[in-house]
């Protein structure tokens, strides 16, 4: 079983790269927001498998928990700040869409 | 080089540290430095729970439900709680310190209009 | 080579945290920044709980990445500022840049004569720790160590921690807060805060007043539970705190400062800290050294071993109500300017 | 029960190889959002329930990792459509057939 | 009770500050007298305990009441007055104490409506100061370090206007002194295995030529050098204390940055050793070198200052040239030199800001130009002043003169003719600067004496605060008269056995 995790948790791991690179490309922030929205919910994913691979899951629920609400937190925080503010400026070229 | 291997993390604390610091010192913009301090900080609280690690070692929590019995016996089979407190402190200390840098930064934005040091103090010289 | 199952973990996440933080640094957006910065705060949290170190995860959690991120924001949202001009000065960061790399250079040179990493025969591992490990149990009942040496035997270390949240409170509230009189003569904000439109948000309301009461019991439960799990008065505050701030940010600051008044929530961060410290003296009193709380023995129930445990309830309580109304009243600073109106 | 556990955590890893590959895919902002709104909370969710098939546990600790997921079923549509709402206030333009 | 006297000198002003802050809701007028309350029994027992340790030598204090246990050292957290710090946590505790009584004019006045948390910062720096200085823990240290620092930028902020981005540098540099200390500490810890003081300068001898350990040594050197403003670091400090409030500075000059000296003496001969020091000679004769240029420098640049608090501080930077020196002459009289200057300079810092705390309460600003006059106006203020200029420059019965002779004997034995040039050269400089001040203030005017000249009234400065700059003056010539005694009895034990000849 503690294979299985392990290899589940790297490939999760790798996947989250990959969404990294969402996060460096952009365009703009409001992309790069969801990148980190998706790495975010996967954290608690990884969490509760080093959980599993300590072999004292209840402790780290604990933690997932709080990291899940606190996750929803920012990323509402973040969306307030754009609903509010009503601009989204792509930050290398001025002129430039939003389609990568 | 299997030294530099063995001994990953401290070359990640290194680095942190670098990065942390350069963009302390360098960076133009505040809320940058700002951002760079964490960085610094969380690269020496990775140092300190580095040191603290023990291979093959359990939560410092002693349930039951792990095996632990009290008292324990064999104390390599539970991680250092030490470095974790000190650690905790660290943090906080270190959110605080962002608090306060973050309210600076924004009465300095109320004056100038800007976050860029180079402009701030161009203001200010006038 | 290590055989610690997470090992696997730790090198990429490693890898990944120095991209975060390359990234968080490099991107000419503020908002981008502050965002990447929070994931880079979630990376470290796993590497910690990778480590064994799940305290310090929770806290890195709920204070690192949690809240410090929307304090960010909330700056950034009361300035306005988004976009970072591109500025000159390559040869002075090239020159910070030799700096920091011989700075570097030179803490790389010490590593050599590290004990090598999880060796559990180090000195940091083998001198001290183990009596923490080995005596938790019989001097203060709480089978977490972390919780145990955290209030009883570097007590002392966490008023202190406690004072500096206090500090911070305090100062920031005096750096920022417009005191009325200057208000009604119009000081201009930082920059002006957009009309808040109150019909945008039906679902984020109803989902954060779903989520709230859960959170709120979630974080009694990690205060009261830090003997048995991880956590305790500082996460279980921040969260406390972090569910207002919820709120604050789903409604509106009005809607929380008509519950919790600016009095309240200042006098609150210092009848905290003035709790640690009262339990501190009261066992002076008792005839024992300060923050020795075994000696509290005959006005608490139980023998030593449990007075101690119950000290450290009473000063994890203590924490907790300084650390979740400063985490407020901070946020509500921040995220106001000081102007206690209207905010992120 | 095993068996559940290691088909629905592999299953969760193929709905999030898909998130992964929408995000970086996909050509604007709405769609990106859409990739990662669905296949994210549902690849978390399938992990998680098969944490709780794989792993033999207390129901106490089942019952936290339910409360995990019923906060990612709720918490994560609401983070999605506030970063949509954000976007759409904010400007991001969506993809159209004959934009390059 | 006597057994509870350490733990005390903290608590004053701790319990004093969160007081306040309650208070501060209820009746504002009472914050200053609780924080005044708190300051008194606090520096009532640091008193009490420099008699202890003269009498009994140093005194113990175990937190939580865990202290040495077998086979593991301490597990707890230690406090410890010795030789060292009883003079220091007395200087601090009396200082904050006279301070604290200074100010409620100057707060009054100059943060009108704003002075709503001022005394609860003010207590907490000085909770953080004196437990910097009482701590036996390298790691409880770094926590007051911080408490010190993050309550000064709050203090700085008060000031408005530039203050704010002064403060923010103060604070850049801060967090980074504070960064480097505790990645030092880590070093330290991580060869070591504790974190008290006692037991990592018993386990460093055996560890022998440890590259890890001489790592941290320079990082908390470099964090400690950063804290105090020592020469490349120093940038930050004359904005913050120009741009300041004044009621900040009157606390933060004297304390903050003796406090950041104690510290790096207490790190170099307690847990390294004179022996460690003297062993590496590279880094003894480069720290030799800067504190020199730091001298130099700063009294250069005061020379070409036009206003009274810049000045002031530029003197501030050089003195700290003058300690560091000292303490890296490593030799018996330089050290006795620095531990003595630490409190004395404390002393005189604070007579200095409090004189021109009075100056600038009278004439609203302090560019030399507007001192016109000012010797008829406050004479009191300005007798005060030049007695502190002149303890400053190192005239006889003050108690300038005889750190400055400790110094100068320790840098002619160890042939640190350069630091000796920058001492005379400095003192040459504030005479200089003495002499201009007295030229402006006493002979641009025609004087009021001489029948035909106008008269220019007596307009000196509130009694609570001119008594307390006397007080502080006067001080100064006692601390001269008694510094053989205090030499002989206490400070000449702090230093560590081998260095006695």
């Amino acid at each position: 079983m503690n294979t299985f995790i392990t290899t589940a948790g790297v490939a999760l791991i790798g996947l989250m790269l990959l969404v990294l690179i969402r996060a460096i490309k952009g365009p703009t922030v409001i992309d790069r927001l969801v990148a980190i929205n998706v790495i975010g919910t996967k954290s608690i994913v990884l969490l509760l498998f080093a959980g599993i691979l300590f072999g004292q899951l209840e402790m780290f629920v604990d933690i997932a928990l709080g990291y899940g609400l606190l996750n929803y937190i920012v990323s509402i925080a973040a969306s307030r700040y754009y609903q509010h503010r009503k601009s989204l400026e792509p930050e290398h070229s001025p002129g430039g869409s939003s389609v990568s | 080089m299997e030294k530099l291997i063995a001994n990953f993390n401290y070359v990640i604390v290194v680095i942190l540290m670098m990065i942390g610091l350069w963009s302390m010192l360098a960076q133009k913009n505040l809320i940058k430095k700002c951002i760079g301090m964490a960085i610094f900080q969380t690269g020496i609280i990775l140092f300190f729970i580095s040191i603290g690690a023990k291979d093959n070692a359990l939560i410092p929590i002693l349930t039951e439900a792990a095996n632990h019995t009290y008292p324990v016996s064999d104390v390599s089979k539970v991680a250092n709680p030490l470095t974790q407190i000190l650690m905790l402190t660290a943090i906080v200390v270190g959110v605080a310190t962002l608090g306060v840098a973050l309210a600076l930064a924004q009465k300095i934005y109320q004056q100038h209009s800007s976050f860029d040091e180079d402009e701030i103090l161009e203001n200010e010289r006038k | 080579m290590s055989t610690l199952p997470i090992w696997q973990f730790d090198v990429l996440l490693l890898i990944l945290v120095v991209l975060f933080a390359v990234v968080a640094l490099s991107i000419r957006n503020l908002m981008g920044a502050a965002v990447v910065f929070g994931a880079y705060s979630f990376m470290m949290c796993l590497i910690w709980a990778g480590m064994g170190a799940v305290d310090v995860a929770f806290t890195e959690a709920a204070v690192g990445a949690g809240v410090s991120t929307v304090f960010v924001v909330s700056t950034l949202y009361n300035t306005g500022a988004t976009v970072q001009p591109r500025t000159g000065g390559l040869a002075f960061k090239l020159f910070i840049g030799v700096v920091v790399t011989i700075a570097g250079a030179f803490l790389l040179s010490a590593l050599p004569d590290f004990p090598e990493w999880g060796a559990s025969d180090s000195p940091v591992n083998a001198k001290v720790a183990p009596y923490y490990i080995l005596n938790t149990i019989a001097d203060s009942h709480v089978p977490n160590v972390v919780t145990s040496v955290l209030a009883d035997y570097r007590g002392f270390d966490t008023l202190l921690e406690t004072t500096v949240v206090f500090i911070a409170c305090i100062a920031i509230y005096s750096i920022l807060r417009v005191d009325k009189a200057k208000l009604e003569a119009g000081e201009p904000a930082a920059a002006p805060v957009p009309r808040y439109d109150p019909g945008d948000s039906l679902i984020v309301r109803q989902a954060s007043r779903f989520m709230v009461p859960f959170m709120q019991l979630f974080a009694l439960y990690v205060i009261a539970h830090g003997h048995y799990s991880p956590g305790g008065g500082f996460q279980g505050g921040v969260i406390l705190g972090a569910s207002l701030i919820l709120l604050a940010i789903s409604f509106d600051l009005k809607s929380l400062l008509r519950q919790w008044s600016e009095k309240t929530l200042m006098l609150l961060v210092a009848a905290g800290v003035f709790l640690y410290a009262a339990v501190g003296l009261a066992c002076m009193f008792m005839g024992g050294n300060y923050l020795d709380y075994g000696f509290l023995d005959s006005i608490l129930p139980g023998e030593q071993d449990m007075a101690r445990s119950h000290g450290i309830l009473l000063v994890e309580i203590g924490v907790g109500i300084t650390v979740m109304f400063s985490m407020i009243a901070i946020h509500i600073n921040l995220a106001s300017n000081g102007r206690f109106d209207r905010g992120l | 029960m095993h068996f559940l556990g290691y088909i629905l955590i592999s299953t969760g890893l193929v709905f999030f190889l898909g998130t992964t590959i929408g995000l970086l895919r996909f050509p604007d902002f709405y769609t990106r959002m859409h990739a990662a709104g669905k296949g994210d909370t549902l690849s978390t969710v399938m992990i998680l329930i098969g944490c709780i098939c794989l792993v033999p546990m207390s129901l106490l600790l089942a019952i936290k990792i339910l409360l995990i997921i019923n906060f990612i079923f709720i918490g994560s549509p609401t983070a999605t459509h506030a970063m949509m709402d954000a976007g759409n206030k904010a400007g991001a333009t969506p993809w159209r057939k004959d934009s390059k | 009770m006597t057994e509870q006297l350490p733990t005390i000198i903290i608590l004053g002003p701790l319990l004093g500050a969160t007081l306040a802050a309650f208070a501060a809701w209820f009746r504002p007028r009472l914050s200053q007298p609780l924080v005044v309350l708190g300051l008194v029994i606090s520096s009532a027992a640091a008193l009490k305990l420099v008699f202890i340790v003269a009498d009994a030598g140093a005194q113990e204090y175990w937190l939580g009441g865990w202290s040495r246990e077998q086979g593991y050292g301490v597990v707890g957290i230690q406090i410890t007055v010795d030789y060292l710090n009883t003079l220091l946590l007395a200087a601090v505790s009396g200082i904050a104490l006279l301070t604290s009584v200074y100010t409620r004019r100057l707060v009054d006045t100059e943060l009108a409506g704003r002075q709503r948390y001022f005394y609860a910062l003010f207590s907490l720096l000085v909770t953080g100061l004196l437990g910097i200085t009482i701590t036996g823990d390298i790691f409880n240290l770094y926590v007051f370090m911080e408490i010190a620092a993050l309550s000064s930028y709050a203090l700085i902020a008060y000031g408005k206007g530039r203050a704010y981005m002064a403060a923010f540098n103060y604070l850049i540099m801060g967090t980074m002194g504070a960064c480097l200390y505790l990645l030092g500490v880590g070093f330290i810890f991580a060869k070591s295995g504790t974190l008290n003081i006692d037991d990592v300068s018993a386990s460093i001898p055996a560890l022998g030529q440890s590259q890890a350990l001489f790592v941290g040594f320079v990082l908390i050197l470099l964090g400690a050098w950063a804290k105090m403003a020592f020469f490349p670091f120093h940038g930050w400090l004359p904005n913050a204390y120009v741009h300041g409030p004044t009621a900040s500075t009157a606390i933060l000059a004297p304390l903050a940055t003796k406090v950041a000296i104690y510290a790096m003496l207490r790190i170099m001969v307690t847990v390294y050793s004179i022996k460690y020091i003297n062993s590496s000679p590279g880094i003894q004769s480069l720290a030799l070198y800067l504190s020199s240029l730091a001298i130099v420098v700063a009294s250069f640049f005061s020379l070409t200052q036009i206003n009274l608090k810049k000045l002031a501080s530029y003197f501030v930077l050089s003195e700290i040239g003058y300690m560091v020196g000292g303490a890296w002459l490593a030799n018996k009289p330089g050290l006795t030199g620095a531990m003595v200057h630490v409190v004395a300079d404390a002393a005189m810092t604070s007579a200095l800001f409090m004189a021109i705390g009075c100056i600038v309460y009278r004439l609203g600003q302090a560019q030399l130009d507007d001192l016109k006059g000012v010797f008829f106006k406050m004479p009191v203020t300005m007798a005060a002043f030049v007695v502190t200029m002149a303890a400053l420059i190192g005239v006889p019965p003050t108690c300038g003169f005889f750190s400055k002779w400790y110094l100068i004997e320790g840098a002619a034995k160890a042939d640190a003719w350069h630091f000796v040039a920058a001492l005379l050269l400095s003192s040459l400089v504030k005479a200089i600067i003495l002499f201009r001040i007295v030229e402006i203030g006493y002979n641009r005017v025609p004087h009021p004496a001489i029948k035909g000249n106008p008269a220019i009234p007596r307009n000196e400065a509130p009694l609570s605060m001119l008594i307390p700059t006397v007080a502080m003056t006067l001080g100064l010539i006692v601390l001269g008269l008694g510094t053989s005694t205090l030499v002989n009895t206490i400070i000449s034990k702090a230093l560590p056995a081998a260095l006695a000849q």
